[in-house]
């Protein structure tokens, strides 16, 4: 089924009628995801592009079997969001919501993984699998199918990242944007074990930025992996102590700085590109070096 | 979002944090009024974003109210050189306290272990010194605890801590009681760092917070409307608090090439390009999502009040936001500026190659790849 | 520990659930003060810890000041007979309360369930309902949602606790902020119970508690010096009362035989066995470990005040604290006193004997086991 | 090794300095209880009654390998020493201490279950294997080597039944109280099936009394059981609404009273004696009929 979403996912949109909601919702329809409910409360028993609203998720999922769950709901609520999905018992939970306060994500994210509930984000364009399934706000129309996972912490990066590759005539199998936030569902580490077990993906880019310690970590487990895997790290000339954007991109003291990443990456064997032109290549050759 | 000692002390002392008698003046007069109504000896401490204040000469005692006048006589309106800011940094306000009698140094620290993803609380006997080095050169003197974000900091955990960093015992109670006290406030004021360094222990069994260092979680502001009069003091630079007022993420980096674009990853990676070929960027700026006239205009405005800017790169990635929309969004913004210097617009992804045929002609440079378009405008900057 | 009403809502407005605005009073010029100051129509309600209020006539509605001091009159002095309360509640101070307008009425309460073993709050769209009955008729009418203790009541919790019990669905954000203000109150204060009944909608869409009924886990009084004063009023027999202020465990239970013992368990086994043997014990008084003759002086007295009492029934199981030294201790407690009713002493555990054999000759009546001593005093108090 | 505790458990104090911690372990240790450590925060170094003193559970156990901790600790800080030595991974947990706040307690036993460490109590007078191991403050002495189990609710009333036990020639095996809060580490369900398995034990005395519905959902659970059970209800003729000396014992509103309970234990097939004297042949017919 590629990674974790395919043709048979069945969503829920929460946060539905909402600005962005209803945006989203029409983009996924139209990339063919299967939307089968929509959860507003307050608007249950509504319609919004021919998707059922209901007031709470639990009813929603009495209703309509959702599996997985995609969250628009603003940042003050959207934590609750969350874990009302993980109490409805959802599958997947997929997060776009930004400026999510840390704290909320800190209590959020350990009872999601105390459940086993699998949760992408926050503050993440979601996730793709190409030709089947889109569930977030990642262009549909830049991904081919193909053998190339991506794991990525960044959004427009990773578009521009995916548009390199498919003009090179690298299609993707799943694409997973975890987000920029400090505190998240699930880091690369989390997700690599799911694209070594994958049948559809051959090679994983890993596109990782300066801040925390999530690509080192993920460099250890990439170490025992079978699949090859081509890195990226951004922010290369970001001074510390300032925060780049988004409350996950700072160099805090000695951790989080670009070339700890990069070094720990290439120790564990992996290419780490200089420049974003330079994926494409070095995804090539690793395919061709496996073969 | 940083706030200044005296305010994180005033946050502390709300949730039964013990911190020295004191208050904040502006003015060589109000420190003396301070220091006459807290009467005997008193520090007077530069309020400043800045670490190794006391070397630079920012942290003076004064042993009488006419001293203390002094003192900030010199301090306000000066400019603070330490080793983390070279470039100096400006003094506008200065914390007038009791001094107070020092037994004991230690270190309490409260931050977010992004590793495993809770809090984590550090307790090390060897107060006053620079963590780091402690932490380099002594690790096994830091004592650390993680602990439950829906428990929170447990009695029992902070007396662990305390014996364990090796705190003087009699003092375990007091500073137990101290250590949740600032868990409790670090907690509720939704901080992601809370630092008592040194934190004392006094001669006759108190313990005080000596100096306070507090970051707040800029997502979490909307819960926490008492903070909205330190939002103001928390950012130095002119145009990075400008920034904050119009709500963009805009950092300062001393370059002459200014940058803009869309997504925290993409612009980190502008910045990058532009360094490689071998410019000096001026700043990050991520407009976010979609590209409104509005946004590019403020954005652009932005980055031309730093007088260096010789040039600016825009890097938008059309996503489902088309390229065209966005060209159509960067030509209108642009338009109601007058800019002076050369402009180079990179679009990619959705429709970019219709985006860069509406720019012919308008005298902004097109570039398709943004190794062409750091190349560019490293070229016309030069 | 029981609160009153006007108490309840106290601690309900400190922690931002809604209430009428109101004030008590404790005398008829109060009242009408009262009244006035709110101006428009007010109920004045009688202020006693029994259910039933209503119908035994303790809520009244006044349409003016006047009619409000009129009520206070009849109420404040008065007796209240309700059905749980059949002996009649005195009344001393009333509640006087703006009236309300009612769209819809609801139930929610929110109280410890023991076989879980963490809270349960319940929501009814039956409200002003007993909730006993409706539990009883309609069980599906009532939504339960069992509280992680560490986490507490989330927002999602409360909404799908509102949908599902089916209330109005356009007042559901607005309870469901009113729901986790109550389980905030109910935690924050240490209640056992929180009970809003009925939990009104009015007409134009707000959430108020026209009835507010609170427990207070009495173990954790230490720690809410805030209820001090709520203490004085919770008990209402004056002699539990005085046990209250004394630190004794003391309940009234109406007959003639007194009862003291060491052990809840011991002492409710002792009131079954008296009453098997024919007699009506006049109350339920517990020693606890040891037996200092301090402590059984103090009770004794106590048990004293009840001019119904005919004879006192002493059982001790002497444990770690051995026979002989029990004995002494009563002895020397009840020494002090001018006892006129008969006491029969039971005593038993380790040395039991020796205990027994120093009561010889002291006009106490000795007994060996507890189905002796409950025949000797129902024999001597006949 | 009968029921959680024989000669070999070593058990640690928390609280041993204070008076009721002093005296306790002094009548323990003569009991002939193995009391290897003592905690009390700031006397760490210090010894009581030769046993040695910490100041946190974690380094007595490091230092002791004491596998069992009884808590002397004042009401305020009882649930914080319960925590401490759940969190040092003590395997038992005896909670004397009376007057803790319920909700401390809620919160306390959620942790305890979750993490499978065994609480007692609190509110309780602890437990006891005749002849072997004593923890709490059980009078020793009217304890005598045999065959019946008890596990009871209340204190000074188990030490009378116990002492009727003992002079009908009813020896014990274990006999653990409870305890008399509203909330508890363990209850009759928790510890019954370990009675069943136990092999010195061949009956079981249940006291239990007025107050929430414990007794009801024993029953349930001894119409499994091989071995007989025999009962008593205490506070038959209480009042509702009235809570009779601790926060258990109360009838509210049709929930804990004692018709129901004795009810629920006849059904199951449980002799339950009317009055306290009654047992002792109880528990003769009971172990009459088994072989």
């Amino acid at each position: 089924m590629a990674v974790l979403i395919d043709r048979n996912t069945r969503v829920l949109v929460q946060g539905i009628t909402g600005r962005e909601g209803e945006f989203h919702t029409r983009q996924m329809l139209e990339y063919g995801t299967q939307i089968v409910a929509g959860v507003t409360p307050g608007k249950g028993g509504q319609e919004m592009l021919g998707v059922p609203v209901f007031d709470t998720v639990r009813r929603a999922i009495q209703a309509t079997d959702a599996d997985a769950s995609v969250i628009f709901v603003p940042a003050p609520f959207a934590a609750d969001a969350v874990l009302e999905a993980v109490d409805a018992g959802v599958r997947l939970i997929v997060c776009i919501t930004e400026g999510i306060p840390v704290q909320d994500m800190v209590k959020t994210v350990a009872v999601a993984r105390q459940t086993g509930i699998r949760l992408i984000g926050p503050n993440c364009p979601g996730m793709i699998t190409a030709g089947q399934c889109k569930i977030g706000i990642l262009p549909g129309n830049i991904f081919t199918t193909g053998p190339i996972g991506l794991v990525s912490r960044s959004g427009t990066l990773t578009y521009e990242i995916v548009d390199l590759l498919t003009k090179a005539g690298l299609g993707q199998s799943t694409c997973i944007g975890i987000g920029g936030d400090p505190v998240l569902g699930s880091t690369f580490v989390d997700l690599l074990p799911l694209f070594e077990e994958d049948e559809e993906t051959q090679a994983v880019v890993l596109v990782g930025e300066i801040g925390g310690s999530d690509e080192e970590i993920a460099a250890e487990y990439i170490r025992t992996m079978r699949k090859p895997v081509i890195g990226f790290i951004s922010g290369r000339t970001a001074p510390p102590g300032k925060r780049m954007g988004h409350a996950g991109a700072i160099i805090s003291g000695r951790t989080g700085t670009p070339q700890a990443k990069v070094d720990a990456l290439r120790s564990a064997g992996v290419p780490v590109a200089d420049a974003l032109h330079e994926i494409p290549d070095l995804v090539k050759q690793a395919l061709a070096n496996r073969t | 979002m940083k706030i200044h000692e005296y305010q994180a002390k005033e946050v502390l002392a709300r949730y039964g944090v013990s911190v020295p008698r004191g208050n904040v003046a502006e003015t060589p007069k109000e420190a003396r009024a301070i220091a006459e109504n807290l009467g005997g000896r008193v520090v007077v401490k530069a309020q400043v974003h800045a670490g190794g204040r006391g070397k630079a000469g920012g942290i003076r005692l004064a042993d009488t109210p006419q001293q203390a006048e002094e003192h900030a006589r010199a301090l306000i309106g000066s400019k603070l050189y330490t080793p983390q800011a070279p470039q100096g940094v400006p003094v506008s306000k200065v914390l007038i306290e009791e001094a107070i009698s020092i037994a004991q140094e230690y270190y309490l620290g409260i931050t977010l272990d992004r590793a495993r993803q809770r809090d984590v609380v550090m307790v090390s006997a060897m107060g006053g010194m620079d963590i780091e080095q402690v932490a380099d050169e002594h690790p096994e003197a830091i004592i650390k605890v993680w602990v439950d974000p829906w428990q929170g900091l447990m009695p029992y955990q902070a007396r662990q801590a305390l014996y364990d960093a090796g705190i003087a015992r009699e003092a375990v109670p007091t500073a137990a009681r101290f250590l949740t006290a600032l868990y409790r406030a670090y907690t509720a004021s939704d901080s992601s760092l809370a630092e008592i360094n040194p934190f004392v222990l006094t001669p006759d069994g108190q313990c005080l917070a000596a100096d306070a260092k507090m970051n707040i979680d800029d997502n979490a502001l909307f819960r926490h409307p008492e903070f909205g009069e330190y939002r103001e003091e928390s950012v130095e630079d002119p145009i990075e608090a400008e920034a904050h007022r119009r709500g963009i993420q805009y950092v300062r980096l001393g370059g002459d090439i200014g940058i803009i674009g869309n997504g925290a990853g993409l612009v980190m990676s502008t910045l990058d390009e532009v360094s490689r070929a071998g410019g000096r960027p001026a700043n990050f700026l991520d407009i976010g999502g979609g590209a409104k006239a509005e946004l590019v205009r403020n954005a652009l405005e932005l980055v031309l009040m730093d007088p260096n800017v010789k040039g600016v790169l825009f890097n938008v990635f059309g996503g489902i936001t088309r390229g065209d929309e966005v060209a159509k969004g960067i030509l209108e913004g642009i338009s109601a500026l007058e800019v002076k210097v050369p402009l180079v617009i990179r679009l990619a992804g959705t429709r970019a190659e219709e985006g860069l045929a509406l720019l012919q002609g308008t005298g902004l440079i097109p570039a398709v790849t943004m190794q062409e378009a750091a190349r560019k405008i490293v070229e016309v900057t030069r």
